[in-house]
């Protein structure tokens, strides 16, 4: 088993004739992903890889039953592009853009929160269920299926991870990149909640990154609802106070939360073995296993 | 990206909101012109960027021509917490008495805008927000309607603001919502508000941050002066478009990924060494983008050796091979030992590209952090 | 007992100082409703009646732990005056101004949608559990305690209706006038499961006019799910197809539902004794007593 | 309140929507000038509120300036369905291939927006939707985000709109529904949008009916001339601010609340009378009010009894009775027989004050329309 994505997953990608959109979903197709349809207005009646190409998700659910959409279409669009999905409906929606408008997301996460839908991202690598289905733009050759539930805020780190684990024969249920903007549809604790009832997930490990509080309450529901042992990283250590690294979440604020020392306190605390580089995180998954 | 206050102010009086009288200068006769203009006493404030600007004599009161004078040539190019002064705004002083804080931001954990409104306007409002959290009203606002009027007077009644100012207070915190959504602003603060003695509420100060993800659709703002940055190395960066930042050790880094080069180093630090900076070439690099990255490595004097640090997605390793060779190939000898490692896409096909004459090639993070680590200490004993 | 108001219900009456507001506050408080605040912003700290003044309607709310309010508020901030009081929160609000342009109730509309509120109006008379607590303009007088619910559509309809129902000694256990706006919060089926859940309610008077739909969907409410016997009653039946009568509501648009026969028909269906008169609607509830 | 095809055209055209060169002409001189101007074939429109203009004759395509001097010449100062048309507009001819339906309007059983487009344009859209509702596409708007890009697009290819024009037609009907949202729309359509030979699409009609309860934040909308009312009677009452509609029977009904005076009229049929208006005289009127209305139902010569039904919320009993008296004292002879019947607030007062030598006064809704009734077929015998 696994959680949100597997063979069943029927996939719209919306900007699908796009460069990077046409790139991915090629890719996504080659790793077995169920791919029905793409989505771009002005488009529709085309086809990209024998995949036939509609004007709106709407249209593409509908005909083609898809039930997941994977956007990558530019920032600009994007906001747009994620209501569009939340209406189609999809119960599942994957954004890889990065640098969409922030207050454009907090329109969207208004939006999402009067819905069922799953959103992953944005600015994220997507989802992979190894052997299933990949959603998004992770390098699917690295994952092997396995037991150990992963979720990450940063996509290469999250390959980094994989890669220890694998090496080892450590294979994963699900791997998903949340994203690090700083506003994103599912956090770690939605993510949490649903390898906690997979079956097949014996093991999770999350790793986090300084800014925010999504760790630290991550900790709080860890400690209060797991089963499943968790093993952790949390990037950002030797960051200096009030500069931004990189993502938008990536900064820290000096003092109190957001902080590496304050989520891996919380973290600890909460049971969670937290290693200190990315090998030892696959150490501590090898021992609960 | 933040405005500085003299752009912000003009947004704000665009918007309605009452500013003192004010005219930048950028040369002394300027200044002295502009006071005189306005009529004295005037303040003289340093343009730029820095946390409490007035304690550290960015800003000047002052009565008379003679006094204007020796303010404006002691701020005009002083150096400001490593930002040279280049601007000032010459601004007329306001005589109040009492200051108040209002401002807007997005709060990320909530993932809603909000609003909030102190009386203890004039002061660093984070340390308020540490020491007396309930001295700041805040309301949060559904991005979906827009801040209701009702809000407005909502946090400001909260916040405690005095009746008689209460209607006016309201109406600037409507109005810089609305320019703080319609202008895609990240934070948007009056601090302080100042309220005089005849009950008049005037933005002394002002503060616009754009959400930079947004400033395609804000061209205007996006064309705004910035600073010339303190720092010559971030200059660079922003010039190449990396997300860099310059930190103090001797180990350069280089990796795809905020939090695989957050990672990295963590990992110079966790093997004893020290990072000299964060640098995160972003996904898809090509190959010229990875020869500026190195350009910008070997360019502070600071770092003895440089760690490559890729996991390809997007980005893919023969790429990034190329781009090392070809940076390091243009020079007679390697300035600064270069400790290579790349995973992930095309990876077997970039190591096989990879020069092993000019780099050291590591095939995991581990031994890559502790083989730069090592280099750097061989270079500083 | 009673439906939404009565003796424990604590009032705010936004626009107190007013001229409408604070005469009918008077009149609600000589009637026995207990008027626990007002709220006018930059009158705070003021009296009314002894009632004190508050400058928003959450501090009137929680300072005076009021659980109502009542909308005296000028159309042009009327809509922000009933978000502020979905927002106070309160589980009743009765909005008595009349010409709230529509957009902004449709915008509230939206709002309220998502709250547990119940919004009586707008442009309506208000409620009345008579001998606990009348909320709005309607005359105390002619109102007089019983089992008769009363649901209406027009204000002075429904005194007529009452009128004929006190005559008779057919007392009520809380009448209500929805209002007659195109959009309006509680509409005849919310007011009906109302009256049914109310063990006092023995029987309902249900007047309604040409325009919309709400009474056909009502009867078919009425069909499925009452067992309390109603009277009905509609005005209309003589108003040319495309003229404007009055309320916006009050428009029948030449065919199909909205027509006084089309209303009439679906009542008679579910069940409804419907009157050609006022008096004869009396008659019916007399029967069902 | 219903803009005029040209006034809407004029909102349309400044917010973006193409139109047709046009010219308002309010005498033949100034319309064959303005036809000139344009270049022929032009169409001359007759600006009136009046469905089914161009079967009515409103409407006539030219050639010439004979042709267009004889068109203006007929259609102004014609009588269209009680209508005088005092204006044409004069438009250049479109040729087109196709005609579409774009509108927006309030859903009021769903209490949101609602954005219509349809194939079947250029005809009466209510036939449409009657016949085959499926013709019609329809996307409901959330009006906490307003409409998003997305919807334009999806009830433009829902509708069936050809792909090389839908982008345009998306990009009109989100220009409208922001129009409709600023302006407080109650209706906004182009029927027919026209689709041209080389896909432009370009509004040849347009209208605009604006919420009536909004017009306060609308004060240029508000000052938009209308038609001169095509009955006298509904001219004056729009005048004195009553909702008023004149009807063909002879029984005048003058009542306060639209619900109780619709009750009245169907009594008046019900005891075999025939309704000669609604009168709703609102709320809490005084006694100035009271006389204007009776001034009102006088002046409608099929008016042979009149039946005043107060039930007082807000008004008071006492208040209409002084109306009635001071009115009716004016006359030497009382013109037509007045049935008065009063209940609620102060209704003992009144009836006290009632002078019973002008007035009949019944104390039940039955009685005192059955007396109207009476009274009016006495004088009709």
């Amino acid at each position: 088993m696994s959680v949100l994505v597997d063979d069943d997953t029927r996939v719209v990608v919306q900007g699908i004739t796009g460069g990077e959109g046409k790139f991915h979903a090629g890719q996504m197709i080659e790793y077995g992903t169920n791919v029905v349809a793409g989505a771009v207005p002005g488009k529709g009646g085309q086809e990209v890889y024998d995949v036939p190409v509609y004007d709106t998700v709407s249209g593409a659910a509908r005909q083609e039953d898809a039930n997941a959409a994977v956007v990558f279409v530019p920032p600009a669009f994007a906001g747009d592009a994620l209501f569009e999905a939340l209406d189609a409906p999809v119960d599942l929606v994957v954004a890889i853009t990065e640098g969409i408008p922030t207050q454009d997301m907090s329109r969207v996460y208004r939006k999402l929160k009067e819905t069922d839908t799953y959103l992953v991202g944005p600015n994220c690598p997507g989802l992979i269920t190894p052997g299933e289905a990949k959603l998004g733009i992770l390098p699917g050759n690295i994952f092997e299926s396995g037991n150990v539930g992963l979720v990450s805020r940063s996509g290469t780190l999250t390959y980094q991870v994989v890669d220890n684990l694998t090496e080892r024969g450590l294979g994963q249920s699900t791997a998903i990149g949340i994203g690090g903007d700083p506003i994103i549809g599912t956090d770690f604790i939605d993510t949490l909640k649903l390898f906690e009832a997979d079956p097949d997930t014996h093991a999770v490990v999350m790793c986090g990154e300084i800014g925010g509080e999504d760790e630290e309450n991550a900790a709080k529901y860890i400690r209060q609802n797991m089963d499943t042992p968790v093993a952790g990283f949390i990037a950002g250590r030797t960051a200096p106070p009030g500069k931004r690294m990189g993502h938008a979440g990536a900064i820290v604020s000096g003092s109190g939360t957001g902080t590496a020392e304050s989520k891996i306190n919380a973290l600890e605390d909460a049971g969670v073995r937290v290693g200190d580089t990315p090998n030892e995180v696959a150490d501590y998954i090898e021992q609960f296993l | 990206m933040r405005l500085h206050e003299y752009q912000a102010k003009d947004l704000f009086a665009d918007a309605g909101i009452p500013t003192p009288d004010s005219t930048l200068a950028r040369t002394v006769d300027e200044a002295v012109d502009a006071a005189a203009e306005i009529g004295y006493p005037v303040a003289i404030k340093a343009q730029v960027h820095v946390g409490g600007r007035g304690k550290a004599g960015g800003i000047k009161l002052v009565d008379d021509g003679e006094e204007a004078r020796e303010a404006a040539d002691e701020i005009l190019g002083m150096d400001l917490k490593g930002f040279e002064v280049d601007r000032v705004l010459v601004e007329e002083a306001v005589d109040f008495v009492n200051e108040l804080y209002v401002g807007v931001t997005m709060d990320r954990g909530e993932g809603k805008p909000v609003a909030m409104v102190s009386t203890r306007g004039g002061v660093n409002i984070e340390e308020v927000a540490e020491e007396d959290p309930d001295a700041i009203a805040r309301e949060h606002i559904d991005p979906a309607f827009g801040m209701h009027d009702f809000q407005a007077r909502k946090v400001v009644y909260e916040a405690g603001v005095d009746g008689d100012i209460a209607r006016d207070v309201s109406s600037i915190l409507s109005t810089l919502y609305d320019l703080w959504e319609e202008r895609d602003g990240s934070d948007a603060e009056i601090n302080p508000l100042m309220v005089t003695s005849d009950g008049e509420v005037i933005a002394a100060d002002a503060v616009f941050n754009v959400d930079e993800d947004a400033l395609f659709r804000q061209p205007d703002l996006a064309e705004m002066e910035e600073d010339a940055a303190g720092d010559e190395l971030e200059a660079k960066a922003n010039e190449y478009g990396f997300d860099y930042v310059r930190l103090s050790g001797n180990v350069g880094i280089i990796g795809n990924g905020a939090g695989l080069v957050m990672t990295t180093l963590d990992l110079v630090d966790y093997y004893g060494g020290e990072p000299a900076n964060f640098l995160d070439i972003g996904g898809g690099a090509k190959a010229q983008r990875v020869a500026n990255a190195l350009d910008m490595v070997f360019s502070d004097e600071n770092v003895d050796a440089v760690v490559f640090n890729i996991f390809g997605g997007i980005t893919r390793g023969d790429e990034v091979a190329n781009g090392i060779n070809n940076a390091l190939e243009q020079f007679d000898e390697i300035p600064k030992p270069v400790i290579v490692r790349l995973a992930g896409t095309n990876a077997k096909e970039g190591m096989e590209i990879l020069n092993t004459d000019l780099v050291q090639v590591e095939a995991t993070l581990e031994d890559a952090v502790q083989g730069a680590v090592e280099a750097a200490e061989e270079v500083t004993q």
